[in-house]
């Protein structure tokens, strides 16, 4: 165990995965750039060559398709974006070629491709380099989705997405990038699916995606000293949803928060909360309260940007409004 | 109707090819067509649902070209792949019972016409979505470039194709990694309704993947063997390592779009136009030219077209006779792996 | 007022809207096939002539933006995919080009579009030719999304779509087509953003969409004659929703079913239940019952089609469901 | 570091432009200059925060395509667009402004560097989605067509952009149906840390686009009149309605991708490179010749100089005075019309 970065972490699962089975290559637009992929592919063309550590055209649907191709002959590609944002011209292929594959030929060939799309956001880079459009994707079905929030589960997902015999989207954040924690040095899963309780708590339930977990960590200990005790919940993996772990949370505190950093309408937050309102039914004290983005673009100006994006103040916010009167 | 669009009759050269392949390509039409006229029959008589988009009159590039593969060769296709998956050596009653939507179907029941595989023989899917394969064909290649196998890609196209951004992005990967990967371009001189210089201002699709970095020729899509020459030339190339060609077959589907018409009541291409082509038919001529070699008799051609119709015939009896899927197997292969969609 | 159909409905809108304003005009795949668009553009290109009825090369990104670009000059184009599936390829454009484009710009260029996505499924077209992912555009901020399921909105809210200064998505569904009633012959609006009770009921609310409207209105019959009284909402204009309108009938019902024909993860159904939840907390007797697509893609076979797509008889289990004990 | 990715100096030919319109060249180019490099400054002391991809040393393509243009005609731009803007006539404080997020800036604090926009002459947008405007401008172009205005669409992009498939998309449809529009593509040799070779096997964009129906010309991107002469032809071809170009001019960007720095420091370019192209600016050169043949003295560039720098600073002191965007107004201008949005 040693104290590495979120970065670091991605980069370390890369390596370890590359080094330990020869399906898995890795494929996108700047493995070798300064600027596109933070540190998390740095070093990996040295080590494992560029056959292997594959840098592309500007081509995003080619280039995805090429690593579902791959994926279908057996292989373990890892495609990335440096942002999500650009995701969308590959969304022909995420959805018709990828995620109903396996489906629409009877099981007979799956595509353990793991598609992962980076979020970039922040210092006034504006509407089209800013976006987390998470809903989309756990809206198709035959994808599933990871959002770590942690450097430990960074690396965990990676591998168990590369392991995982379906498409996985990998959702890392870039806000994340210099979060510290002990992460083990040995090659190591976090299961897919499974949720975590970040902080246990008996008066209300956060469910928080991404940066917003450790946003909700900050709220949780500011509201610890105003007595109210706050169970922060990160599921992890947005599809397949642990739904249990939260609902079964929830069951005790009576209150659930669901912090997303998505749009919101037909958002995550929104999946979250009609699962558990009709699964704890009549057992919430108050409605769920939503901490998402606002059902706007992004803005570029910083005095913009700050209203914009959530932090430990809205969801501070949100939990108070409970306790309001 | 000029003779660009529609040329003389196919003229055969043949150099080292012994007979029993040629008895192979000419099996292999008459297999395709047989398949084609008999579903086109069956979706007249409303027994087959999936909307088919028929081969009939582009055989000779299936057959060509597959002639060219070996058996672990990837071969991927689009909406029009009866043909490609016949000719690569799919199973013809699962095909059929694909066809009837049932669970013996190669896809069970789930994929229809459209979507045909069979991993067996290296066929890893066909996609209806215009160009969707090209990139995924440029992956298979590129696993098999990492791996160092040899194992070769071919991806059947139509000449809509290169008007998708993606062909081009596909096209561009292969030849920049040196992909063993081959584009078979079907130009059958239409996308749907329409003719290609309502979609193109010049007729030059070879020249644009000639300038991305791909080999590139244009063959008579109707002469079976010099689409196989062309063929045999461009897998070589990719298994020694010389990279992605492109291959324009010019050829005629004579069925309409979609489904067992022709298209020239809907005004959308002209009786003398389908005539012409039907005149060039690939299997007609390739027959009468082994006959006029002396490597078959009239006979054997028959018997041939008789051992054809009985294995299509089968496939039917197949087809019909086999279960529908089980609705209670609706979110079955979903996931790979897992609780219920385990399989 | 003449008896239409749907299809005529939405080709009488088509060529009002080109004969009284010379800012319309119609692109996209198809518009000269006999199979891509049904009937909805008969006769156009007679009428206005091939330079404002335009059949395009299969580029559905390049083809969509580029009706996004005639708007931004003050045109008011409709461009068509004669199936939503193939609207994946122009994603892109959708989002990053056109819902963005007028936030982006602090308001200073508009994009009047109306991108029209025609649902054509069934009959054993599979995965690839059936999809309705309604979700994932209502998720876009800057995106108007509208889903008539009938005649009469078919051309009020083609209409009012065009003559909207935002860009709308406008999705009408082949299995309506044929649907009749009386339609005015002359040229008006269904105002966007504004539901209809399509029949009033006491005992529960029924939120359907798109084809599952005609659907729930035959289990409302049914359900009539076993003295329940079943209120039926088309929300019509996905977004912006007519939130109300929804919430009034279900402070009266006190049950609600939502019937979407799309997935249902981070879908309508569960946007509708979200904000129904919060908006009306503790007032519902049942927990919200869901009427959706199974998360699965689309299958071939007839067998498995059947089973696939809700009918009225789903609705009719729903709303049952309420009364099981 | 060959003949071909770094020329000789620009040599300049003129042929009937009168004195003014030189002069215009160069004053433009030299505001283009003074304006980056004075943002170069700013973001060091981080005094600008958006991400601002520099245009020094291309300024010549700019000015040169903009000088054929109409007040009217359109033009959009890339993530690099700074001096499209201001070579069209974009207003230069509401630029600055908008470099500091400020409410006065042209996209209203909403955009930054890379989101720059001024409908009142002709710039409906810039997009930082690589290839994202090319359709747009196609659109423009149809819009126009459709109209007969005769108005022209100019669209700016790198070398990187063909790779995406949708500038294969665009071209194809403004060929196919003749619109007025112009892609000018400013081969700066790089896309982001990728020179050319790396994502193509050939260096030849133009033959591309010559293929797909453009008519298409390469011209030395340093060199402003030769810039100037082909937008020229493009422009009247494009207005009389002959139908689309291509040009690619060949030019380099001396500042890195994004931000002040070089990017040798990176190892991602030489310095030999660099120092190369530097020694072509195609202001220091135009100037000397406009200077040796008697158009401008030398104390003429100089005051011209420091006219441009006066209006610099002009600019940035109008942008640091002004309001940020009041975080009230945050969901202002999602939807035009309607209660809260209305605008
Ligand atoms: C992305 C996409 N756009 C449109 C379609 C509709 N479509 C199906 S087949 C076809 C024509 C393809 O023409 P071509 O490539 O020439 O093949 P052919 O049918 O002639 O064999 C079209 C437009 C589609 N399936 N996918
Ligand atoms: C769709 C998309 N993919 C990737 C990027 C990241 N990106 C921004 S600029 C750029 C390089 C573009 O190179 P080029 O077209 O040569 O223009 P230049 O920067 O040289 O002016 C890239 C890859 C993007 N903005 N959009
Ligand atoms: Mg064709
Ligand atoms: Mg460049």
């Amino acid at each position: 165990m040693t104290i590495k970065s979120y970065a670091k972490a991605v980069n370390e699962a890369h390596e370890q995965l590359l080094a330990s089975d020869e399906r898995v290559f890795v494929i996108g637009q700047g493995v070798e750039s300064p600027w596109c992929v933070g540190t998390t592919t740095l070093g990996l063309v040295a080590r494992f060559g560029s056959e292997r550590v594959i840098d592309t055209p500007i081509s995003e649907a080619g280039v995805t398709g090429a690593a579902i191709g791959a994926a279908m002959a057996g292989m373990r590609p890892i495609v990335f974006h440096p942002r999500m944002d650009f995701m969308y011209l590959a969304m022909d292929q995420i959805i018709n070629h990828c995620a109903h594959w396996y489906y629409m030929f009877g099981g007979r060939v799956n595509v353990p491709v793991t598609i992962r799309g980076i979020i970039n956001r922040g210092n006034e880079q504006a509407a089209q380099h800013s976006q987390s459009p998470f809903a989309m994707y756990v809206h198709v079905p035959g994808l599933k989705v990871v959002c770590p929030a942690s450097p430990y589960d960074a690396k965990g997902l990676l591998v168990a997405a590369v392991r995982d015999d379906n498409p996985v989207l990998y959702i890392d954040d870039r806000w994340l990038y210099t979060l510290e924690e002990e992460v083990p040095d040995e090659i190591y899963e976090v299961p897919l699916g499974k949720g975590r309780v970040c902080r246990e708590g008996s008066d209300v339930t956060v469910v928080a995606v991404s940066y917003l977990v450790r946003e909700a960590m900050k709220a949780a200990d500011i509201l610890a000293s105003e007595r109210i005790s706050v169970e922060v919940i990160d599921p992890r993996t947005l599809k397949p949803l642990d739904i249990d772990l939260i609902v079964n949370s929830v069951k005790k505190t009576g209150r659930l928060v669901v912090a997303d950093p998505d749009w919101p309408c037909c958002g995550f937050s929104e999946h979250v909360a009609a699962a558990v309102y009709s699964r704890t039914f009549n057992i919430l004290k108050n409605p769920v309260q939503f901490v998402t983005l606002p059902d706007a673009p992004v803005p570029a100006g910083t005095s913009l940007e700050k209203a914009y994006f959530p932090d430990k103040s809205d969801i501070f916010q949100a939990v108070k409004h409970f306790f309001a009167e | 109707m000029n003779n660009c669009l529609c040329p003389p009759p196919p003229e055969f050269r043949i150099n080292r090819i012994d007979d029993s392949k040629l008895k192979w390509l000419l099996l292999t039409m008459m297999r395709i067509r047989e398949f084609e006229e008999r579903v086109a029959e069956l979706v007249i008589e409303k027994k087959i649902i999936t909307p088919c988009h028929l081969y009939t009159g582009q055989e000779a590039v299936a057959s060509g070209v597959c002639h060219a593969l070996r058996k672990d060769d990837y071969l991927f296709g689009t909406h029009r792949s009866h043909g490609h998956y016949i000719a690569k050596g799919g199973d013809l009653k699962a095909a059929m019972a694909e066809m009837f939507g049932r669970a013996t179907g190669c896809s069970k029941g789930r994929g229809g016409s459209m979507h045909l595989v069979a991993p067996e023989v290296g066929i890893l899917g066909t996609s209806s979505i215009v160009a969707g394969s090209l990139p995924i064909a440029v992956g298979t290649a590129l696993a098999e470039s990492i791996r160092g196998t040899g194992r070769v890609t071919a991806v059947f196209h139509g000449d809509g194709v290169p008007e998708e951004g993606i062909w081009h992005e596909s096209a561009n990967l292969a030849a920049l990694k040196r992909l063993p990967v081959i584009f078979i371009c079907e130009n059958n001189l239409y996308c749907t309704h329409m003719a290609l210089d309502k979609r193109r201002v010049h007729d030059n699709l070879h020249r644009v993947a000639k300038e991305h970095g791909l080999e590139s020729v244009v063959v008579d899509g109707n002469n079976v063997p010099d689409v196989y020459y062309a063929a045999r030339d461009a897998v070589n190339r990719a298994r020694e390592g010389y990279g992605p060609s492109f291959i324009e077959c010019r050829t005629y589907r004579w069925r309409g779009h979609v489904g067992p018409n022709y298209d020239v009541d809907l005004g959308l291409r002209n009786q003398d136009e389908l005539d012409a082509w039907v005149a060039r038919c690939p299997i007609k001529h390739f027959a009468g030219f082994l006959v006029s070699i002396g490597i078959l008799s009239k006979n054997d051609v028959e018997e041939m077209q008789r051992g054809v119709s009985f294995e299509i015939e089968e496939a039917v009896s197949f087809a019909v006779s086999s279960p529908f899927p089980d609705p209670a197997d609706l979110t079955r292969y979903v996931f790979k792996g897992g609780a219920s969609n385990d399989d």
